[in-house]
């Protein structure tokens, strides 16, 4: 039989490869689901994932991302973590003409960091993850179940995500403001930063309780350290990308309890996968078994992306660019990350939204820190197991 | 005609006066020789005149016209060509591109002009036999015989020489003063350092002795070494 | 009495070039030798084979008895052998008085310290605190030649000492010679002025393309001997 | 310019000649020739793969070349070559989505404003040398990373698209980038090929050797090394601006990431420094690796350290030098032998 | 102000132990290491894996690392360094750079990308209050001490020992040095081991200040490169001083924006090197 290709980019090396730790597990699930092979328009193929890492350098990213399009010639190419890996690839797709589903990056550094028109929109890039107006909710949310004087510190770093949390239009200020909270935010900086104190006087100085941002593992340690140091206590920590990981958490000792941050997946989301037919919950406890590690959130987008890959080959006419990304535009599909559909949840014809809850990091029974949902106001569908705690 | 003149040139390092006031000139096609104990500031002096140190104060003529403030590269093109007490050669080039080297950027000339002039030179210098090693790989003398050759090869008009003719055997050190004589004869002014006195007197016209970089003496050669106080410091001898 | 040093049949090579061709010395207590010889015959080379900086046989190079031929420099110097190398080479980045320091580094006792090279050359004295480099040419070979006396060797080699000194250090520095070997210490001189050579010396060899051309007492030799020796004539 | 009236021109005495070729080298400008005019044909036959890995491994290539000039002729080791390749890139960029201009004319404009950039550069840099110098080029090349990352207007630190391109048919796009590239190599390789066999070639050499004895021959030396400092960059900002162009998205981390250097001194190292073979057989080595092995990550990078490790303990002179040495071989040679008549060497 | 003062004052601690190997392997060797960070962040990973197998203690843990980091410096540069130095600083860059690339990807595949600290048992956390709006961290005084009396031994190790001046002598020349009685490879190797230790204690208390991984080499490097050249070079004090200016400029650049604080830091350098391309404090030796 032929052989149709599936590309499959992200970081699994350099500062960001926690976001692509998984992928090698799913990928060998992957191959098993795909065993018998896939047919697409009546004829059948024997189907191969081709993965390159894109060592979280972007440039990299892009040059994967032409090698598999032009060398491998793959039929779809699948990316996800962060705007550093999955912009430039989907940039080459754009530019190639060719299908590529992305995701694991909220959808407006996605779609606006790549210069994306909302009157147009992109032909041949796809995207499902949720967007800054979810975390946004979902942290706020959280923070207005506990007694706090609304005062937040912001800590947004000068990269694709940071630029994009902390834009005056897009990201947290505007909403922070109309909801009655004040934000102090210091300014851009440099990832890899050593020093945190002039973020914490601002912070001392405007009597910030709550600090949010979304910092890389290393500077959320360097800032947490510092202001313990300095004197600084707030009252919630929630920090995107920093907190995501139980390998961060460990990393930060005793500083890790009670931080919260975004939960995109976890064991106890309600979904089930078109592929494999597991729960969110026995899809994570064959990673932990295979994998020997804790389970992690890309888990269920990696696998997601596998689901819809398959299921718009399932539909599509032929193996052509063309024929491809008409399949994936038309997609609606029940996913172990919730319903995908293009054009229906999401605000442009390109994205589609997945539901975003809230989770706690605290001591727990099976690993050492183990992650609580604590608030589903944005996604009732989500059980959570607690409440948000004060630090 | 005057071809070099120094004014009340001064140069210290620190607390150290090298070159103290020294006021100096030369005539075209003459040879000056210098004299003086060691660290009496006679390189420090060529350094002044060839552009590789700057004056503290004080003015450096040539031709008629102020050169203090010019670079080393455009008092070579002016004709000032130097060799250093301490070789330097560009030791990963062949002999042969030393010489070129120097013809095209020192002597100004085209690529085709330059070899012949490098060739004449290897013959000159008796340095044909190493015409294509690597400078870095001559014995010290013969690094010092390039010393000689490459500013030769600059065409020079005025010639500084630092000590060429320590180290030489007594014939090496006549062929050398009998090469120097040919050039003096087609009308090269040579300002020259040396310790080998004997050599100096074959050729200098007039010597020029320094010490705790001050003029201690000047004049006719004989005259000069006839010095008393020039006995004293430079030969140790009481007169 | 036995020769405190002794080479026999001794070559050297530069990669592929030889430079010694099988040179027979020795060396007896007390003396003071000159090596003449032509540019390039091989004068620093011998020494240098002796200090060990270049690789000579174990046994082409007898000290006291010993064979020490390719042993690395610092052994050799530890044995009491010290060179004043051509071109004086000093620290830039040590003091006058740091370089003569360095030179007693191997840690053998006898009569030369710094009090006795201050007097000898006072002027070394006054620039104690100056670095090397910022000496002038002739100061330079002073410290230079107190460096290798500090380390109070049994025999000291000297390479072209006189090179670029003016003719009062140069009657200095041979003035102060009889002090040296009057202690016992004997002393190999690289000269290229004959006469001084002649005059200084107690004995000298003449090298030639890396052989040993000529040997006998200084006041023995004749002039024509010698530059027949020196040229091959 | 004053000229001594003794030397009148003249021929070399007869049986005296300089040779300045070889055999090989003559050989080799044949087969170049024809391999260049076989190479712009590609676009009729080839497969766009070829094309796009082609422009990728010139613009390493042009890149590397220009570290070579830079420090193997220059002896100026620079390891801040990104800032010039990544500004090349960026102004590509600025021009093609702000001012509206075709991004391939943007190239050349890109490279040029390179070279106008290092000028002052050289200004702060020059205070350096040797290792020094190295040092302070990479926190120059920071300070240009820093800036890029704070213009909102460039996507700051998370970079921006060329969208400029948008509208071109991807075909012509793809085979003018190749053209391009390959212009650019053949030009490269040919200018400093030219350059080094010029008088002013030697006094590049010459300053390598000995700066100071340099400029008593001479040779005005802060100019010449101005020259090549400004040309390197020129040629940093062509490579960076094609490579952008290739790539369509820049970020300040990967415009001015050191790897550039880093690759560029490996390819020069493991080919030979200071000879126009040594980038050639380096980028060929970097590419054959890059291309068989990139899929193991880690493992390549690693094993492409430890080379250039390797290289430079046991192979001073690259493997190019290494095989110049053993047998002789040159196919750029830039010296000039003094024979005796009929002796060709 | 105050504050700024204070924390720069710390930072520029930190960045001394970064930069003091740098100065020492520079002064004595003319070897550019690009690998330095790298380096540093090897010590730190190091230290936790050692904490790791040892079950904690990690004090005791990067106190036996210390001897480890003196051999392994000394077999670097006896077995792999030395081959590289002379004339041409580019050998030792090349080498180094392709150590800098091998030690990250090997920390990589080894530790994988998460990153890691090494746990202090609350040390890290403790504050100092003076006065009500100031508290300075207790590990930041630690490492400013230890910076403070690593600067002192050096200075008086380089400058005032018979080992300090085999260092300058083989340093200026090595064949002249060897017949002095030096054996110059020694010579560098313990060079080395002596930066290696004081690597390897920046190393171990940057694990402790914050989370390390392995791509964190490069930054560090630059920092410290930035101390010894502000500071000039063959001096220790000076570059101490030259990170005090350095972490102070930064500080200061941070309170303007965090994102211009480190390029406030490179501007300053560059500014140095256009007013005093010798460094602010060159030379204090002999
Ligand atoms: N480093 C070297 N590499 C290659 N050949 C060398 C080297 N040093 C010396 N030679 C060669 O060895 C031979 C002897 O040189 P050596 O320096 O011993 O002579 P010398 O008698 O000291 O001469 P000089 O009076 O010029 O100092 C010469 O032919 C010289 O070319
Ligand atoms: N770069 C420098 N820094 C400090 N002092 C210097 C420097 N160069 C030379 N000197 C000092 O200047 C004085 C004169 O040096 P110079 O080299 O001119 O002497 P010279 O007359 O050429 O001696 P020689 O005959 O020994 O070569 C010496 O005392 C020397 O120590
Ligand atoms: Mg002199
Ligand atoms: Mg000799």
């Amino acid at each position: 039989a032929d052989t149709l290709k599936i590309g499959y980019v992200s970081p699994q090396t350099g500062p960001l490869a926690p976001f692509g730790e998984a992928d090698k597990w799913v990928i060998d699930q992957m191959k098993t689901a795909f065993k018998d092979g896939l047919s697409v328009g009546g004829r059948k193929y024997a189907v191969q994932i081709v993965l390159k890492d894109s060592q979280s350098n972007p440039n990299r990213a892009g040059e994967v991302a032409n090698d598999l399009i032009l060398k491998d010639k793959v039929a779809l190419v699948l990316t996800a973590g962060t705007p550093e890996t999955a912009n430039p690839v989907s940039d080459a797709c754009e530019l190639n003409e060719l299908p590529c589903i992305s995701s694991v990056v909220p959808w407006q550094p996605w779609f606006f960091g790549r210069k994306g028109d909302p009157a147009k929109g992109f032909n041949w890039t796809y995207h499902l993850f949720w967007g800054l107006e979810d975390v946004i909710a979902n942290f706020t949310n959280g923070w207005k179940t506990v007694a706090t004087n609304k005062k937040v510190g912001g800590l947004f770093p000068n990269d694709g995500d940071g630029n994009a949390w902390g834009d005056k239009e897009l990201g947290f200020p505007k909403p922070l403001s109309q909801m009655g909270f004040t934000l102090t935010d210091p300014g851009r900086f440099q990832n890899g930063t050593q020093d945190f104190s002039a973020q914490i006087a601002a912070f001392k100085r405007d009597n910030v309780e709550i600090v949010t941002g979304v910092v890389i593992p290393p500077d959320a340690k360097t800032f947490l350290t510092q202001a313990r140091q300095q004197g600084f206590k707030p009252k919630v920590i929630t920090l995107g990308k920093a907190l995501l990981f139980p390998g961060a958490i460990e990393a930060l000792g005793d500083l890790g309890e009670g931080l919260s941050t975004e939960v995109w997946w976890s064991p106890s989301h309600p979904f089930t996968s078109s592929l494999t037919k597991q729960s969110a919950k026995s899809l994570a406890e064959a990673y932990e078994a295979g994998a020997k590690k804790q389970w992690t959130q890309p888990i269920g987008f990696a696998h997601a992306l596998f689901e819809v890959a398959a299921n718009a080959l399932g539909r599509a006419k032929s193996v052509k660019a063309g024929d491809v990304r008409d399949a994936v535009a038309a997609t609606s599909l029940d996913t172990v990350v919730g319903p995908v559909k293009w054009g229906g949840q999401g605000p442009f014809k390109n994205v589609s939204k997945t539901p975003l809850v809230l989770g706690q990091w605290g001591k727990g029974q099976k690993y050492k820190y183990e992650l609580t949902l604590v608030n589903n106001e944005a996604a009732k569908n989500i059980p959570t197991s607690g409440t948000l705690k004060l630090l | 005609m005057t071809l070099l003149a120094l004014h009340g040139v001064r140069k210290s390092y620190g607390a150290l006066k090298v070159t103290d006031d020294i006021t100096l000139s030369v005539k075209e096609g003459e040879t000056l020789g210098i004299l003086g104990p060691n660290g009496a500031g006679k390189t420090t002096l060529f350094n002044l005149i060839s552009g590789d140190v700057r004056v503290d104060a004080g003015r450096v003529e040539y031709e008629g016209r102020d050169v203090t403030g010019l670079k080393p590269h455009q008092r070579c093109h002016a004709g000032i060509g130097r060799s250093y007490q301490v070789p330097q050669p560009f030791g990963n080039m062949s002999v042969f591109e030393n010489l070129v080297t120097a013809a095209c950027f020192g002597g100004g000339q085209a690529e085709r002009e330059a070899w012949r002039t490098a060739h004449e030179v290897l013959a000159e210098t008796g340095l044909m036999a190493h015409a294509n090693k690597p400078a870095g790989g001559l014995t010290l003398l013969n690094r010092k015989r390039l010393e000689l050759a490459r500013a030769l090869a600059t065409r020079p008009k005025l010639l500084l020489l630092d000590e060429i003719a320590g180290g030489l055997t007594e014939p090496e050190a006549k062929e050398l003063v009998a090469e120097l004589q040919r050039i003096k004869a087609r009308g090269v002014t040579m300002i020259w350092i040396e310790h080998v006195v004997h050599a100096l007197l074959s050729l200098a016209d007039r010597l020029f002795v320094i010490n705790f970089g001050q003029k201690l003496a000047e004049g006719e050669p004989r005259a000069v070494m006839n010095d008393a106080q020039v006995r004293r410091v430079y030969m140790g001898m009481e007169a | 009495m036995t020769a405190l040093l002794e080479s026999h049949g001794l070559q050297a090579f530069y990669g592929d070039a030889q430079a010694l061709f099988g040179v027979d010395v020795s060396l007896a207590q007390g003396e003071l030798v000159a090596i003449i010889g032509a540019n390039g015959a091989g004068k620093s080379t011998l020494l240098k084979c002796l200090t060990g900086l270049v690789r000579a046989p174990r046994e082409a190079v007898r000290f006291k008895g010993d064979p020490i031929g390719g042993l690395p420099p610092g052994e050799i110097v530890k044995r009491g052998l010290a060179m004043v190398p051509e071109g004086r080479r000093l620290f830039p980045s040590l003091s006058v008085e740091e370089n003569l320091l360095i030179g007693g580094l191997a840690g053998r006792k006898g009569p030369w310290n710094l009090q006795r090279l201050y007097a000898l050359f006072p002027i070394l004295a006054e620039k104690r605190d100056n670095p090397g480099t910022a000496l002038s040419g002739g100061q330079q070979q002073m410290v230079a030649l107190g460096r290798a006396l500090m380390s109070n060797p049994e025999l000291l080699l000297c390479d072209e000492l006189s090179l670029g000194l003016a003719p009062i250090v140069i009657r200095e520095i041979y003035a102060a010679m009889p002090a040296i070997t009057g202690e016992g210490m004997t002393v190999v001189i690289v000269e290229q002025d004959v006469t001084m050579a002649q005059r200084v010396s107690q004995r000298i060899y003449c090298l030639q393309e890396g052989r040993v051309s000529l040997t006998g007492r200084s006041d023995a030799l004749s002039r024509e001997q010698i530059s027949q020796a020196y040229f091959g004539i | 310019m004053t000229q001594n009236p003794v030397l009148a021109a003249a021929p070399l005495p007869t049986g005296f000649d300089v040779v300045r070729s070889t055999a090989a080298s003559r050989a080799a400008l044949g087969v170049s020739i024809v391999l260049v005019l076989l190479a712009a044909s590609l676009p009729l036959w080839g497969e766009s793969s070829w094309m796009r890995e082609f422009v990728e491994i010139a613009c390493y290539f042009i890149f590397a070349m220009m570290w070579n000039l830079l420090a193997g002729y220059g002896g100026m080791v620079s390891i801040g070559q990104q800032a010039f390749f990544g500004f090349g890139g960026y102004v590509m960029l600025m021009l093609g989505n702000f001012a509206g201009l075709n991004p391939f004319v943007a190239i050349p404009l890109g490279a040029l404003a390179a070279g106008v950039i290092a000028v002052p550069v050289s200004y702060v840099a020059f205070r350096l040398s040797g290792g020094y110098f190295a040092i302070g080029t990479w926190v120059i090349a920071e300070v240009f990373r820093l800036s890029f990352a704070n213009i909102s207007a460039v996507g700051g630190g998370s970079g921006t698209t060329l969208t400029a391109l948008r509208g071109i048919e991807r075909a012509t796009r793809e085979s003018v980038t190749y053209w391009m590239a390959l212009a650019c190599v053949v030009a490269a390789v040919a200018l400093v090929y030219l350059f080094l066999r010029s008088k002013r070639g030697l006094a590049l050499l010459a300053i390598r050797d000995n700066e100071v004895a340099a400029e008593s021959q001479g040779i005005p030396v802060a100019r010449m090394k101005l020259a090549v400092y400004v040309v390197a960059a020129f040629g940093a900002g062509l490579a960076g601006a094609l490579y952008f162009l290739g790539n369509l998205r820049i970020s300040p981390d990967a415009a001015f990431s050191v790897n550039w250097t880093a690759f560029a001194i490996f390819m020069v190292v493991i080919g030979g420094i200071g000879r126009i073979e040594g980038p050639l057989v380096g980028a060929l080595i970097f590419w054959a690796l890059n291309k068989f092995l990139s899929d193991y990550g880690t493992w390549y990078l690693l094993g492409l350290g430890l080379l250039a490790i390797v290289v430079t303990i046991f192979f001073k002179q690259g493997l190019w030098g290494f095989a110049q040495q053993r047998w002789g071989w040159s196919l750029f040679p830039t010296q000039r032998v003094l024979v005796r008549g009929g002796m060709e060497r | 102000m105050l504050d700024i003062l204070v924390q720069g004052t710390l930072l520029g601690g930190l960045y001394t132990l970064f930069a003091l190997g740098q100065s020492l392997m520079f002064g004595v060797m003319r070897l550019t290491n690009t690998a330095q960070g790298d380096f540093i962040i090897l010590g730190a990973f190091a230290v936790i894996a050692g904490t790791a197998l040892a079950g904690g203690a990690p004090f005791l843990t990067a106190l036996a690392v210390l001897p480890l980091a003196f051999g392994f410096g000394y077999a670097l540069q006896r077995y792999v360094l030395n081959g590289t130095l002379g004339k041409d600083p580019l050998p030792s860059l090349v080498v180094t750079f392709g150590l800098s690339i091998v030690i990250q990807n090997l920390l990589l595949e080894v530790f994988s990308a998460d990153p890691r600290s090494i746990e202090t048992g609350g040390l890290n956390t403790r504050g100092l209050a003076l006065g009500d709006s100031l508290s300075v961290g207790v590990l930041p005084l630690v490492i400013l001490a230890v910076a403070v009396t690593a600067t002192a031994a050096l200075q008086w190790l380089f400058a005032r020992t018979a080992l300090g001046r085999s260092f300058r002598a083989v340093s200026d020349d090595r064949e002249i040095a060897e017949l002095m009685g030096l054996d110059a490879k020694k010579v560098y190797a313990f060079a080395t081991a002596i930066a290696f230790v004081l690597i390897a204690v920046a190393g171990a208390l940057q694990g402790m200040r914050t989370t390390v991984s392995p791509s964190d080499g490069p930054l560090l490097l630059l920092f410290a490169f930035e101390a010894v050249i502000i500071g000039g070079m063959g001096s220790f004090w000076g570059t101490l001083a030259g990170a005090m200016i350095l972490g102070i400029t930064q500080q200061i650049g941070f309170r303007l924006d965090p994102g211009w604080g480190i390029w406030v830091g490179h501007i300053v350098f560059l500014a140095v090197l256009v007013l005093r391309p010798q460094g602010l404090f060159p030379k204090t030796r002999g």
